[in-house]
């Protein structure tokens, strides 16, 4: 087994909410509420859930765009919020974002190869100055940019090759891990393959390990080794792709699977009854397991006491009361 | 709305305290003799005056107990004594009814006025448009209190219609021609917001769910646009004041209203520091309270900042 | 095709401001039937669906060409007043993103009692009562109590039962719902579609369901109609587009889906981009990312009609999805 | 058919037209922008250089004065008239322009100044710098703008063109600081400043590089507009008496003179006003112009 690049272990993101011109502290939110998980070399974690639950806090915690609350993020035997200042910087050019919005997060001032050198002029060890306009070359013909998307503004380009010039970016420092948060949620069918299959590609050429977040089920199936679902903050089954999605263990993945639609007319009609309810906020998250109460199999002690996390088969945990 | 009000209110008071405490510090505490600072610099006052100031104003203290007591005297009603030697709290009893009367015929002026032009220059755009851009390019370039001669030789001197000074005729007769001088000072800036929020609102997505319903081409408008596109023009409206307020100290002036603006206007010559500083703080204190009962207004028509 | 149509538009033509948004689309919708208008972004679908209701007006859009038939009568020859009277009560629209097309300051009861007021005359009190019922009826719980609540105060699940409540009040024969569900998560998508698929079997509703995803064509939809570049492309029942495209665009966008069996494997891509609908063309709109050019595509296709309501826009359509 | 997702991207269309680009070239097209700077630029030169322009019509010296001429109404060679004192109006006024333009400018720039460096201030570290600011911008907020100058100004032993500026800017600098804030507060929430961070870049570049080149336009925008509101508030405040004074030269001045005397000499008000009113209107027609190019709103 390959050596782990990202070890997180109970990481905790806890949002205070203020109100009032005296900014008293009304409640918490518990964005990310004790998660774990493991990422090894050249492997693609999944990272599944819907909106609130928690992921993009995690994605940004992994890469030290956030402090944590409490708990650590172990990056190649590192333990990367403990770092401060060149160290940190140092340590976190190893651990890459992806973002969501490939519009939002190019400066709309700078080209293409401005975005692109930026790593370099910032981080001077990586390149002698002389070089560093042919890496940004390389960079771009890497990520399928011709050098005539250099001079260009981003709004000059389209959404797949704005992801492009992104992804670019982060390479530029050489990061051992890619963490994607959402990265093609925001394009169309079509030019989300090509994202894509330019990730896939990727890993097998610069053996990148990702953490791949999303809330489309479909994509991740198709990139990840492993999947971790989240609900309100927390892990509640994780495991081998074929595991979670062929033996869903926990209530909660069984019902995403159930709820997304699958693009064959022959599969419908014989789907089970959508999941009732919304997420809860995670201000007020429900006690015992927060499932509960939109639960379909929920019992007394599933409102009262947290589930423990079983082991259902070799890497396949659950946390469920039902579990096992 | 119980919290919201009580919110609003606190909210208010650091407000309070800040603008006394600016005040405070502008004319007591600089550098240099603040009795000689009232007075303007050429006036000579005896040492007996200006003891008697000094005690009144208690210089010997501290400054924050110096503060403390002055925005003591404030909340009780004293805001100094005139060199002439009358209290400012009489000079504004009598004073106040003009003022009120030219500020409250301007804001209704300014208010109907500006809201109406905006909101026709959004919905016929084209020349309506135009015209409205056109009018108030000119009358925020052009300084009012210049519009205030050129309509007080206009109208008042060479055509003789309406009155141009004082305040004999009584209300509206003489109040229509300042009225309408100072509404300017507010009102192009009132039909601007407006028709960049009308704009706005026929942009919004819910319009398009307003005629997908089927409702008239008038409903639409006004329940679903003009409505909400007037929520920002409300707290503008008590901005607004703010502008109007000022502009009474050169409206009152140059038309002889004998108002607070014009007891300003007639105390700087005179150095008669107290009075303006005393009428001044009486007119932040005015504004304060409008644009707390404004605040107030604007959460009830908008339903997201009551309820949070 | 057997069933009468509702809603038939043919040859519609629409320009936002230089750009040739809609050139030619054409589809028709059989009573209590879903037809699904797919497409990517630019596609030309939302602007189809908002001339259908008159939501696209100068200055901002024009129709240039086209009819739309609703019960046999052409809408776009309509007067005003009359077309605003069918709004609502014989067709009406699900927006998507149900935060945005509700209006922040009124309660969403008032928001439906409107509907009552304007179409039927009714009271106040008795378009407030309707209300309460309409969303009872899309299943919010303690609707005579969240009646008097605002947009902003309900989640987004229930904001879009609200927006669906304002579209069936009035027991319309067609709704058009743009993309519902796209700005929800998956389990509350699953809720809204299976609410309005109960819905239109009650009601006997024919739905026009506009949507990019694939996953909501194959779980709701009767026909699909395909569109691209402003055209509908290929036009079949569900079943026969998801087993055999006849379109190049079709084909693309079902391989382009990852799917189990494809893991480990590259998704096949559209290479290129959309063509750009403000420079006019008299080919193909899709030839310069199609695999089946040939030169024949320097014109425009027309409709091949394939037998039983089945039509597909390409020269070449034999030899599409016979892989 | 799986083929070249990488041949693919490059054979994208090519750039469709920017769509804020545009802007200078919008705005070249526009008369009423090319008017607007003319009229700010004539302005400004006359200001800058008043001996230039003052002499054209023969008397170039503003403080020439005769007494025997007092408010005698415009002859040859003196276009204009004279003044109370028997100066040549046309000059004064020209040299009046100084003052106006001088404390304008002095003003923008001071409130320029503070609405960037505490509306980045704000709007980038938030948290207790921005409860600060904000309290502070609600304050001055508090105040009927002029009243509050008046009540200042009043009280100020020296007053010329740096003290008025000072006051000027003290009542002026929310409402810029207010968008400022807003503006910056965007652009640092914005993706493309967490990804200049995550690839290490430093405050003082985030800053400098991503944050202030994306949030000074609307402030920007604002400094036409703002420039003839300050000369129209610093011509009022002299005009009170609160303002400049003689032996400044200034329009506020030639105005509150020519109050007394407006049925016998009309000239001394129509001549002074008249400048100041072009003055003001050219820059805050200036404004309107880069609003409406810059906006998208507006068209």
């Amino acid at each position: 087994m390959s050596r782990t690049v990202l070890r997180v272990t109970d990481l905790v993101k806890h949002f205070p909410m203020r109100k009032g011109p005296l900014r008293r502290t009304v409640g918490v939110l518990k964005a990310v509420d004790g998660v774990s998980l493991e990422l090894r070399a050249g492997e693609t974690l999944g990272v599944v859930g819907e909106s609130g639950c928690g992921k993009s806090t995690l994605a940004r915690m992994l890469t030290a765009h956030e402090r944590p609350t409490s708990g650590e993020v172990d990056l190649l035997g590192r333990p990367l919020h403990k770092l401060r200042g060149a160290e940190l910087r140092r340590a976190r050019r190893r651990v890459q974002l992806i973002f969501q919005d490939p519009s939002g997060s190019l400066n709309p001032r700078m080209t293409v190869a401005a975005s692109v050198r930026e790593p370099f002029d910032v981080n001077p060890d990586l390149a002698p100055r002389g070089e560093r306009d042919r890496r940004v070359r390389e960079l771009l013909e890497l990520v399928g940019l011709g050098p005539g998307h250099a001079g260009r503004y981003p709004h000059q380009l389209s959404g797949g090759q704005r992801q492009r010039v992104g992804i670019a970016r982060a390479l530029a420092l050489r990061p051992e891990v890619l963490v994607c948060d959402e990265p093609v949620s925001a394009l169309d069918v079509s030019v989300q393959a090509q994202i894509v299959n330019l990730l896939e590609r990727l890993r097998a050429e610069l053996g990148l390990a990702y953490v791949f977040i999303a809330h489309d089920l479909g994509v991740v199936s198709h990139l990840a080794d492993r999947v971790a679902v989240m609900y309100l903050g927390r892990v509640v089954e994780t495991g081998p792709q074929e595991r979670v999605y062929g033996h869903a263990a926990h209530p909660y993945t069984q019902a995403l699977h159930a709820a997304a639609p699958l693009p064959d007319p022959a599969l419908r009609g014989d789907r089970e009854a959508p999941l009732e309810g919304e997420p809860p906020s995670p201000l007020d998250p429900p006690g015992g397991c927060s499932f509960h109460p939109r639960c379909p199999l929920a019992r007394d002690t599933c409102a009262t006491v947290p589930p423990p996390q079983v082991e259902v088969a070799p890497g396949h945990q659950v946390s469920c009361h039902l579990a096992g | 709305m119980g919290p919201y009000v009580l919110r609003r209110v606190l909210m208010a008071i650091p407000v309070l305290l800040g603008t006394t405490f600016v005040i405070y510090l502008a004319v007591y505490a600089l550098p240099g003799d603040p009795i000689q600072a009232l007075a303007g610099p050429n006036q000579v006052i005896s040492p007996s005056v200006a003891q008697a100031l000094r005690e009144r104003f208690h210089l010997d203290q501290p400054l924050v107990v110096q503060y403390g007591l002055y925005l003591r005297g404030l909340l009780g009603g004293d805001l100094g004594t005139s060199f002439t030697g009358r209290p400012v709290t009489e000079i504004i009893a009598a004073s106040w009814p003009v003022t009120a009367q030219l500020g409250g015929t301007a804001w209704i002026i300014m208010a109907v006025a500006g809201v109406a032009l905006g909101v026709v220059a959004a919905v016929r755009r084209g020349a309506a448009d135009a015209a409205v851009l056109f009018g108030t390019t000119l009358a925020l370039g052009v300084p009012f209190f210049v519009v205030a001669y050129v309509t007080q030789i206009v109208f008042g001197v060479q055509l003789g219609w309406l009155p141009v000074s004082g305040v004999e005729a009584g209300w509206p007769l003489a109040y229509i021609l300042p009225g309408l001088v100072l509404a300017l000072s507010g009102l192009p800036q009132v039909a601007r917001l407006t028709r960049t929020s009308v704009l706005d609102g026929l942009a919004a997505d819910h319009v398009e769910t307003a005629v997908a319903k089927g409702l008239t081409g008038t409903a639409v408008l006004f329940r679903h646009v003009v409505r909400n596109s007037l929520i920002p023009v409300v707290s503008l409206l008590g901005v607004s004041l703010g502008y109007l307020l000022g502009g009474t100290v050169l409206v009152e002036g140059i038309f002889n209203l004998p108002g607070l603006g014009y007891q300003i206007y007639t105390a700087i010559p005179q150095h008669d520091g107290p009075v303006v500083v005393g009428i001044g703080t009486m007119l932040v204190l005015v504004f304060l309270s409008v644009n707390l009962l404004v605040d107030l207004l604007y959460g009830v028509l908008d339903p997201r900042i009551r309820l949070g | 095709m057997p069933e009468s149509p509702v809603l038939t538009v043919s040859d519609l033509h629409v320009r936002l401001g230089s750009t040739h948004v809609v050139n030619g689309a054409g589809f028709s919708l059989a009573a209590g039937r879903t037809l699904a208008l797919l497409g990517e972004s630019g596609s030309g679908k939302s602007v189809t669906a908002r001339t259908i209701m008159g939501l696209i007006r100068p200055p901002h859009g024009r129709v240039t060409a086209g009819t739309v038939l609703l019960h046999g009568q052409d809408l776009l020859a309509m007067p005003e007043e009359r077309r605003r009277a069918l709004r609502s009560t014989t067709i009406s629209m699900v927006f998507q993103d149900a935060l945005s097309a509700l209006n922040p300051v009124l309660s969403v009861g008032y928001q439906i009692a409107e509907l009552f007021r304007a179409h039927r005359g009714m009271s106040r009190a008795e378009a407030r009562r309707a209300a309460v019922d309409v969303l009872g009826q899309v299943r919010i719980p303690a609707a005579a109590r969240r009646a008097g609540d605002y947009p902003h105060q309900f989640s987004g699940g229930m904001r879009q039962r609200v927006g669906i409540a304002l579209a069936i009040a009035l027991r319309p024969d067609v709704i058009i719902a743009d993309e519902p569900t796209t700005a929800l998560d998956v389990t509350v998508q699953a809720q809204i579609l299976r609410l309005l698929g109960d819905i239109q079997r009650e009601h006997g509703t024919a739905l026009l369901l506009i949507t990019h995803d694939m996953g909501v064509v194959a779980d709701m939809a009767d026909r699909v109609a395909v569109m691209y570049a402003g055209r509908v492309v290929e036009q079949a029942t569900a079943a026969e587009v998801f087993a055999r495209p006849r379109h190049p665009y079709s084909e693309a966008l079902l391989g382009a889906i990852p799917r189990p069996h494809l893991r480990g494997r590259e998704l096949a891509v559209i290479s290129g981009a959309p063509p750009d609908l403000s420079v006019p063309d008299e080919g193909c709109r899709f030839r310069t990312r199609c695999r089946y050019r040939i030169e024949d595509c320097e014109r425009n296709p027309p409709e091949h009609d394939l037998g039983g309501g089945r039509s597909t826009a390409c020269h070449e359509w034999e030899k599409v999805g016979s892989a | 058919m799986a083929s070249s997702t990488l041949v693919s991207a490059s054979a994208e269309i090519p750039p469709t037209p920017l769509p804020g680009g545009g802007a200078w070239s919008r705005l070249r097209r526009r008369p009423g922008f090319l008017i607007a700077a003319f009229v700010a630029a004539l302005m400004s030169a006359m200001a800058a250089v008043p001996q230039a322009f003052a002499g054209w019509f023969g008397a170039g010296d503003p403080r020439a004065c005769d007494l025997v001429r007092s408010a005698q109404p415009p002859t040859a060679g003196h276009p204009f008239g004279f003044d109370v004192q028997g100066c040549d109006l046309y000059s004064t006024v020209v040299y009046g322009t100084r003052s106006s333009v001088v404390v304008a400018v002095l003003a923008t720039a001071g409130m320029l100044v503070i609405a960037v460096v505490l509306g980045s201030l704000a709007g980038y570290h938030r948290g207790w710098a921005d409860a600060v600011i904000g309290r502070v911008m609600d304050v001055f907020f508090g105040f009927p703008a002029l009243v509050g100058m008046i009540v200042i100004l009043q009280t100020l032993s020296v007053r010329n063109e740096v003290t008025v500026a000072a006051v000027l800017v003290l009542f002026g600098w929310p409402p810029l600081a207010r968008v400022m804030r807003g503006s910056v507060l965007a652009v640092a929430g914005s993706e493309y400043v967490a990804a200049a961070r995550g690839v290490g870049a430093r405050t003082g570049r985030v800053l400098l590089r991503h944050v202030l080149p994306n949030s000074f336009g609307p402030v920007a925008v604002l400094t036409g507009l703002n420039i003839g509101l300050v000369i129209s508030s610093e011509s009022a405040l002299t005009f009170l008496g609160v303002g400049l004074r003689t032996p400044a030269i200034s329009w506020g001045v030639q105005l509150n003179t020519a109050q007394q005397y407006f049925t016998t000499a009309p000239h001394l008000l129509i001549f002074p006003s008249l400048f100041l009113s072009v003055t003001v209107l050219g820059f805050v027609l200036l404004g309107d112009a880069l609003r409406d190019a810059f906006d998208p709103r507006t068209r």
